[in-house]
């Protein structure tokens, strides 16, 4: 006893959490002063949330290229989670950023709201760190559970009650295969440790042909596949998109998304690396499908946030290609993708913010008539992200994408990034839509209603300089994904 | 030589009819308690009050629970309408059957030692020893909410919902006050076996030899807990003063209101059935089970007795809480006391060390 | 200045559009003139190019810049590399050239939102010469890209009636093509890296050594030829050309015909065929009769045309064809008509535009019909609109018969010359359909009421058509000027064509055929 | 003799009976109590497997899931209660105000 | 095993068939006397008024779902108690950690009113 308890003492290594530590910290004073504060009064809880993500963040940008390993093998703070922190912390701080002036427009400033946002993404971090089939788990649900109140954090509308439950029914759900696969993986491998897993395979070569490991690891990806929104796991996704409030549907699709891909990788390329044969085909079939439905139904949109839930599909669907591929291009591929999605993706979320009125939140097509004329700024920071949306140069989704397809090239899926590329074709079509009512047609309306809320107007350029940065002159970021990649 | 302990696998007969026997005991004097405090609570409180409680049947009202208990068997079994009526019977049978099985772990007496064919036998005066005792008790505790929300909604009536769903926030909030309360005596004990629990009560005060007369029961190193444990018990079972889920003059009763003839008296019997396992628990718990001067039943009997009379007195002399003074004291008093006194119990435990 | 003139030529418009941005909004003239002076600029920036005489004698890459762009590590690098040989020299010329005058021609044209009009147009520049210069499949693929965006808004916006088909049209057209070719260059690099061979990036001329084994090729070629050849546009692919070209603005129209549609024949000759020798081999009978059909059908619908903007547009579906067919006919002399037939529809289609756009501004409309007997209300432009006329038919002396009869004579003199005897029609189906729309506008009597006072060209439109009949004339009489500095190029070019092909007949790999055949 | 393997078996039923209740059911709270069966289904394989390998690691994940489990539990009693507030209803078939 | 449980099955199955049996044998010698009116639910005796199944004040769920999340934080403390003294200062930290947490819970559940009532 003594010595497990030494050995325990040993093995905390506070470095390796200590990101997601100062989030989960920050997290819990704010969700005090949070309680402390008049109602109505978020702004400096907003400001001091940002404050501990820059903190956060510029103890994650120390530890590059200082791995960090904690709590016997159970977290790892390594170059991959450090990239994917960042993806989560920035998100986050987006989010925030958009937030404030949302939640006073929407009649609902309640400061817990940014505490949640901190905590999710300290489960972010947890999950992109994890090295345990615990740890992940866990990263995941507490980055779920918050998402789940934040899905529906807008108590008195119907829309966002219905987004927030139907988020909750299919993430629990979702979590049941999850733990289920993980049950199986440990009956097989006798561990919960990703790398004891991945030794046990090694020393044990025909468990790959074992049913239960192999029922399990599918459950496992199930799981995950859920949370990434891969088609035909992606039934939730326009809902909650559609219904959640925007800030947090512009956070859920890139923070918590990106964690749910960095889970993945790691427990595909460590730990299932001996059904690389067969995954492969699953991934290929499910990134495929996943594009295809994403921009397939996209297509028929009306409503801007519903659009831009099955774009996020299709994104996902682009990402997984960066898993066919299998190799280190992929993975960094997918890593490089995730940041630039989260600026692209955010960015045209936050000027739904702006274009959006009060309380009625369905932003259709023909919501945005005119609205390059009437608000010439606007327009062009959104063509800007619909242009990187749809891969564009000079814009940073041409880069991600470039990035990704470069991966399944280099790895022989031609077909695959033939099919990736005809996708994109296809999306041209409704992100030129927006543009067409934004540009081509007449103003119908003043657009008196759209005031530039200071804060969301810095998320806005901060997104469009990150395009425009990745895109342009990417070779370092690229560079790091590179570092960072499996 | 060690004397053996009877289990199931080296002597099957011998340890069956020796459980059999020792379930019987128990039943049997549960019920005959369960009857008489009924008594015990009328004369008590009629004497307390200057009246004289219940006299006329047999002498000095002596046969009143049987006769009572006859009287409820043959009144009418109703069940309302409106009600489920799978659910309305389940109810009352929710309520009491966990309270009854609550005692299968509260060690009654010291080991009994016997010889049987010329080997040595050890039977310990507990129905089972799961050294998960108090888990199991917790756990039964709970079920007992389940009875409660269940009688009310299966009537299917405003009161008894009522009752009901206060009685259901009354009871989870003092769930977690007495859960809490008990964690600093695992702390000291190091078990969660209520027969080892009790055995790390034996030997003096703190083992400091000087302090040899007094026994080493938590009651004394753990005086807090001990209250908080007994305040939060007496309201988990719904005895005044916190009998606010019956409260026979604001909710008619609440969630027992569309019950009558013997599932009303099952309700009955749960409450007094469960003030037994209480004071069971607490006893051991606190007061070193069957430690004591006497023969180790007698101890402990006497214990449960004492609080058994301790409770009545309290109903005798408080009046009820308002509920908003429920809750606030559930949630607000003792659930803090009871984490405070956790940390400090572990301070201090450590320090000592 | 010498070493940097190409980034400076083609940055120099971005960073006229960026200052654009800070002109008020409403101050029209402001605008138009700073743009203009931009483009101007622009053009006397490129004008050193004109004048050198490196290109006669060298057919390599010259005025090089090399800078490194995204290096990451082993997976890919691309590099900032851009230079001109004699190939791209005139095309490069023809892009400054045009630009001033597409500017010009809007000076009263554009109403509304002048600035983002010009801001667009000064963008299209840059991701025009960008093309152009770019030795680096990857950097050319982000300035191909970057043209679709401002001609995208310049149609949608400023287009006619029906601009936004024709702007969704044109664009999804264009990215899907140039999509495929870009798995194609991602394809092409890592074979690069995984043959062993010498790799500079994505930069071409290490492409050019590559031994790329058939079965890639072919379906590179496809990839390539297929983006191409949206852009040319070649026959089936042609149909939004004449969307697009009806609906774009006049400058717009102008810059479409004059540069955009040579990005695709461009893109042969740097890319598709260099890069693909054998697989050129198998594509080249049924791209020459792709052309041809082009040519034929081209001109057929053209004389059916009731709108000149869209007669206009479908000829130019015919004479590119003949550019085309000059360059799948692998000689000197085909390749050279080609080459010029690109300037020369530069000049001859956008002057036409023009001329349209001359048309419409005074009478608001397009239809044949509505004309009649102009000659005598206009001579001057009667006269430049004849002269136009001529070198769109490709009448000796003008321009156009330079590069028609090249590019006819080289594909006749290859294994073509039961294509060209077809295509041959298409001069003569030409000359029928310009005269006989230069007839129904010009001559007769004026029928229309509305034509009674309209009045000729202004001094600013002469000004705008005067550079083009010069070089009307100029190519015409005096070819030789751009022949000598084309002609090294081109040696080089097929020689690199034919090189390879015999390299790659001689030389069979079996190893490297594992490698392209794809999971 | 009871073996792992019947473990495995009764969880896996379970398991699937709850993930049938999920997709089959109408009323939300039922939903919400399949899903909470089929995490007790994959408590119940952690622990039985637990036992089968020879460590805690199961069993310690079994105390995690149970914890999740709880904060969902939370979590979604909250969301039902806003949305039964304002929809008076708690059939999946009424979530309906954003297309399924 | 089978020691320790085999009497805890005897004693439910005793508990629960004292209890089945009281009420199924008051069934069978009760009186039955039924009618319309003594079937119907108690409300101070005027006819009941719309339905039992109202709303309840939102207190109640707070309450439960405050429940919930500490009743796991007792499930918490009580394998932790029984090790405390082996686990020792290091288990101590730890355990103040999570029980730091908790508190914090506690008292924004405190401060927010979830456990006021009226």
């Amino acid at each position: 006893m003594e010595n497990l308890v030494q050995e325990a003492i040993q093995n905390v290594n506070l470095h390796a959490v200590m990101p997601s530590l100062i989030l989960s910290v920050a997290g819990m004073a704010l969700l005090l002063v949070a309680v402390f504060s008049p109602r109505g009064k978020t702004a400096h809880i907003a400001w001091l949330s940002i404050a501990s993500l820059i903190v956060a963040g510029i103890v994650t940008i120390m530890g590059w290229n200082d791995t960090q390993y904690g709590f016997a093998g159970s977290v790892q703070l390594d170059n991959f989670a450090a990239f994917f922190s960042m993806i989560c912390i920035i998100a986050a701080g987006l989010a925030i950023l958009m937030s404030d002036e949302y939640l006073k427009r929407e009649n609902f400033p309640v400061g817990e709201y940014y505490p949640l946002i901190l905590i999710t993404t300290a489960g972010a971090m947890w999950m992109v760190s994890g090295t345990d089939l615990i740890t992940i788990f866990l990263g995941l649900e507490v980055l779920s559970v918050s998402l789940y109140i934040l899905a529906g954090f807008f108590r008195d509308q119907v829309r966002c009650n219905e987004a927030g439950l139907k988020y909750f029914f299919l993430g629990a759900f979702s979590t049941g295969f999850l733990l289920y696969g993980m049950a199986l993986l440990y009956g097989v491998s006798g561990t919960t440790k990703v790398y004891d897993i991945a030794a046990y395979i090694q020393a044990n070569p025909d468990t790959t042909t074992n049913v239960m490991f192999v029922a399990g690891g599918l459950l496992m990806l199930t799981g995950f596949f859920f949370k990434i929104a891969a088609a035909p796991f992606h039934m939730w996704t326009p809902d909650v998109y559609q219904g959640a409030p925007t800030p947090i549907t512009a956070f859920m699709s890139a923070g918590p998304k990106a964690a749910a891909f960095a889970a993945l990788i790691r427990v595909t390329f460590i730990c299932l690396e001996g059904m690389q044969d067969h995954l492969t085909t699953v991934f290929w079939v499910l990134a495929v499908l996943t594009m295809t439905v994403g921009n397939l139904i996209a297509l028929n949109q009306k409503d801007l946030k519903r659009m831009l839930a099955y774009s996020s599909i299709a994104h996902a669907g682009y990402a997984m290609v960066g898993l066919v591929a299998w190799n280190e291009i992929g993975s960094a591929g997918i890593l490089f993708y995730m940041l630039v999605y989260t600026f692209m993706n955010m960015g045209a979320f936050a000027i739904l913010i702006l274009i959006g009125r009060s309380g009625e939140e369905n932003l259709t097509l023909d919501g945005v008539t005119g609205l390059g004329y009437k608000k010439p700024m606007l327009g062009i920071a959104f063509s800007i992200f619909l242009f990187a949306l749809m891969g564009l140069p000079p814009t940073a989704g041409f880069t991600g994408k470039f990035y990704i397809f470069a991966g399944a090239i280099n790895s022989g899926y031609i077909w695959l990034a033939v099919l990736g590329v005809l996708n994109s074709a296809v999306s041209l079509y409704y992100y030129l839509r927006i543009m067409i009512f934004m540009y081509f047609k007449e103003p119908q309306e003043d657009y008196a209603w759209v005031k530039i809320y200071p804060a969301t107007a810095v998320s806005i350029v901060i997104s469009v300089i990150g395009v425009l940065y990745l895109g342009i002159v990417p070779g370092s970021i690229m560079q790091l994904a590179r570092m960072a990649g499996f | 030589m060690t004397p053996e302990v009877l289990t199931l696998s080296n002597t099957p007969v011998l340890f069956t009819v020796a459980m059999l026997l020792k379930i019987a005991v128990a039943f049997v004097v549960m019920i005959l308690i369960v009857a008489y405090a009924t008594y015990a609570e009328r004369k008590i409180i009629g004497r307390m009050q200057t009246r004289m409680g219940p006299t006329m049947t047999g002498p000095k009202g002596l046969l009143q629970p049987i006769a009572d208990g006859l009287k409820l068997f043959f009144k009418e079994d109703m069940i309302p309408s409106q009600a489920h009526p799978f659910a309305f019977s389940l109810a009352p049978m929710m309520l009491l059957a966990p309270s009854f099985v609550a005692i299968a772990v509260i060690p009654f007496g010291s080991d009994l030692h016997f010889t049987y064919d010329g080997i040595q036998y050890v039977v310990p005066m507990q129905i089972t020893d799961l050294n998960f005792g108090v888990l199991f008790i917790l756990a039964m505790a709970g079920l007992g909410v389940y009875g409660i929300v269940l009688a009310g909604l299966a009537s299917n009536s405003k009161y008894a919902l009522l009752g009901g769903i206060r009685s259901t926030a009354q009871m989870i909030s003092y769930e977690l006050a007495a859960g809490l309360s008990i964690v600093a005596v695992f702390m000291l004990s190091e078990t969660l076996s209520l027969r080892g629990i009790v055995l790390a009560q034996q030997g003096p005060l703190w083992g400091i030899e000087a302090l040899k007369y007094i026994p080493n029961w938590y009651i004394f190193s753990q005086p807090l807990a001990f209250g908080l444990f007994l305040v939060a018990s007496m309201a988990e079972i719904n005895r005044t003063p916190f009998d606010l889920p019956e409260a026979e003059t604001e909710l008619v009763s609440g969630f027992c209101t569309e019950y009558s003839s013997m599932k009303y008296a099952l309700f009955f019997m749960a409450e007094y059935a469960n003030m037994i396992t209480i004071s069971a628990i607490t006893a051991t718990l606190f007061l070193g089970g069957w430690s004591g001067p006497f023969y180790g039943w007698m101890n402990f009997l006497i214990k449960v007795f004492a609080f058994m009379f301790f409770f009545i007195w309290i109903r005798a002399t408080f009046p009820r809480l308002r509920y908003d003074q429920l809750m606030h004291m559930g949630w607000k008093v003792m659930l803090p006391l009871a984490l405070a006194n956790i940390v400090i119990t572990g301070i201090a435990v450590l320090l000592w060390q | 200045m010498a070493d940097n003139l190409l980034s400076i030529m083609t940055f120099f418009p971005l960073v006229g559009m960026i200052a654009l941005l800070f002109i008020p909004r409403d101050n029209d003239a402001m605008l138009k003139s700073f743009a203009l002076a931009v483009s101007l600029i622009t053009f006397l920036i490129s004008l050193p190019l004109a004048f050198d005489n490196v290109f006669k004698t060298s057919g390599g890459m010259h005025y090089r810049e090399f800078y490194e762009w995204i290096h990451v590590g082993e997976f890919f690098q691309m590099n900032y590399n851009v230079g001109v040989d004699g190939i791209s020299l005139w095309l490069v010329m023809l892009t400054t050239f045009i630009m001033p005058i597409a500017i010009l021609s809007t000076w009263n044209a554009v109403k509304k939102n002048t600035k983002g009009f010009m801001a667009m147009l000064l963008l299209l520049q840059t991701g025009m010469l960008g093309a152009f210069i770019s030795l680096d499949l990857f950097l050319f693929y982000i300035f191909w890209e970057l043209m679709l965006i401002p001609m995208y808004f310049l149609i949608g916006i400023w287009g006619g009636s029906n601009r936004i088909y024709a702007a969704v049209k044109f664009f999804i057209y264009t990215a899907v093509g140039s999509l495929l070719m870009l798995v194609g260059i991602i394809f092409v690099y890592y074979y690069a890296i995984q043959s062993g061979s010498p790799v500079n990036g994505f930069g071409i001329q290490e492409f050019y050594q590559l031994d790329i084994p058939y079965g890639a090729q072919f379906w590179l070629f496809l990839a390539f030829g297929f983006s191409f050849a949206i852009k040319v546009p070649m026959f089936p692919l042609h149909t939004w050309l004449p969307d697009a070209h009806t609906e774009a603005p006049t400058a717009g129209s102008v810059i479409l015909a004059a540069v955009l549609l040579k990005m695709g024949t461009y893109g042969y000759v740097r890319f598709a065929m260099p890069l693909f020798p054998e697989a050129l081999q198998t594509f080249i009978p049924f791209l020459a009769f792709l052309s041809v059909v082009g040519i034929i059908y081209g001109s057929l619908v053209a004389m059916m045309q009731d709108d000149v903007k869209k007669l206009v547009a479908y000829s130019s579906v015919a004479h590119l064809g003949f550019v085309m067919l000059g360059l799948f006919a692998l000689n000197m002399q085909g390749m050279a008509g080609g080459m010029i037939q690109m300037i020369n529809h530069g000049i001859s289609t956008g002057a036409l535009f023009l001329i349209v756009g001359f048309l419409y501004e005074r009478r608001h409309t397009r239809q044949i019909s509505e004309f009649g007997g102009l000659a005598g209300k206009m001579p001057i432009f009667a006269t430049i609109f004849l002269i136009i006329t001529f070198s769109s038919i490709g009448l000796p002396g003008t321009n156009g018969f330079v590069g028609e009869f090249l590019a006819l004579m080289g594909a006749f003199e290859s294994d073509l010359r039961w294509y060209a005897v077809f295509a041959t029609t298409g001069v003569i189906l030409a000359a029928v359909y310009m005269l006989w729309v230069y007839q129904r506008i010009m001559f007769g009597k004026v029928t229309n009421p509305a034509n009674e006072n309209i009045k000729d060209l202004s001094a600013r439109e002469i000004v705008i058509m005067a550079p083009l009949l010069l070089f009307v004339f100029w190519i015409g009489i005096y070819p030789n000027t751009f022949f000598d500095k084309m002609n090294p190029a081109l040696e080089q070019l097929l020689q690199q064509i034919n090189n390879q092909q015999v390299a790659i007949v001689e030389v069979v790999q079996p190893v490297v055929a594992n490698v392209v055949d794809t999971k | 003799m009871i073996t792992v393997t019947h473990y495995l078996m009764l969880s896996a039923i379970l398991f699937a009976i709850g993930t049938l209740g999920v997709l089959t059911r109408k009323n939300a709270i039922v939903v919400f109590m399949c899903i909470e069966v089929m995490l007790n289904a994959v408590n119940l394989t952690f622990i039985a497997l637990s036992r089968h390998v020879g460590n805690l690691d199961g069993q310690i994940f079994v105390f995690f899931v149970m914890t999740v489990a709880a904060a969902e539990a939370a979590v979604g009693l909250a969301l039902l209660i806003a949305f039964y507030r304002n929809k008076e209803t708690l059939d999946v078939d009424d979530f309906n105000m954003l297309k399924w | 095993m089978l020691d320790l449980y085999l009497p805890i099955i005897v004693v439910i199955g005793i508990a629960f068939a004292f209890a089945i049996g009281s009420v199924v044998f008051s069934r069978l010698v009760g009186v039955k006397r039924y009618s319309e009116l003594k079937m119907s639910p108690y409300e101070c005796g005027v006819p009941p008024i719309g339905n039992a199944n109202e709303r309840f004040s939102v207190k109640f769920y707070l309450v439960a779902v405050a429940f919930i999340v500490f009743d796991v934080e007792v499930a918490f403390l009580y394998p932790w108690a029984i090790m405390f003294k082996q686990l020792g200062w290091y288990g101590a930290i730890t355990m103040g950690i999570f029980i730091f947490v908790l508190v914090i819970g506690f008292i924004y559940d405190w401060k927010k009113g979830a456990l006021e009532w009226e």
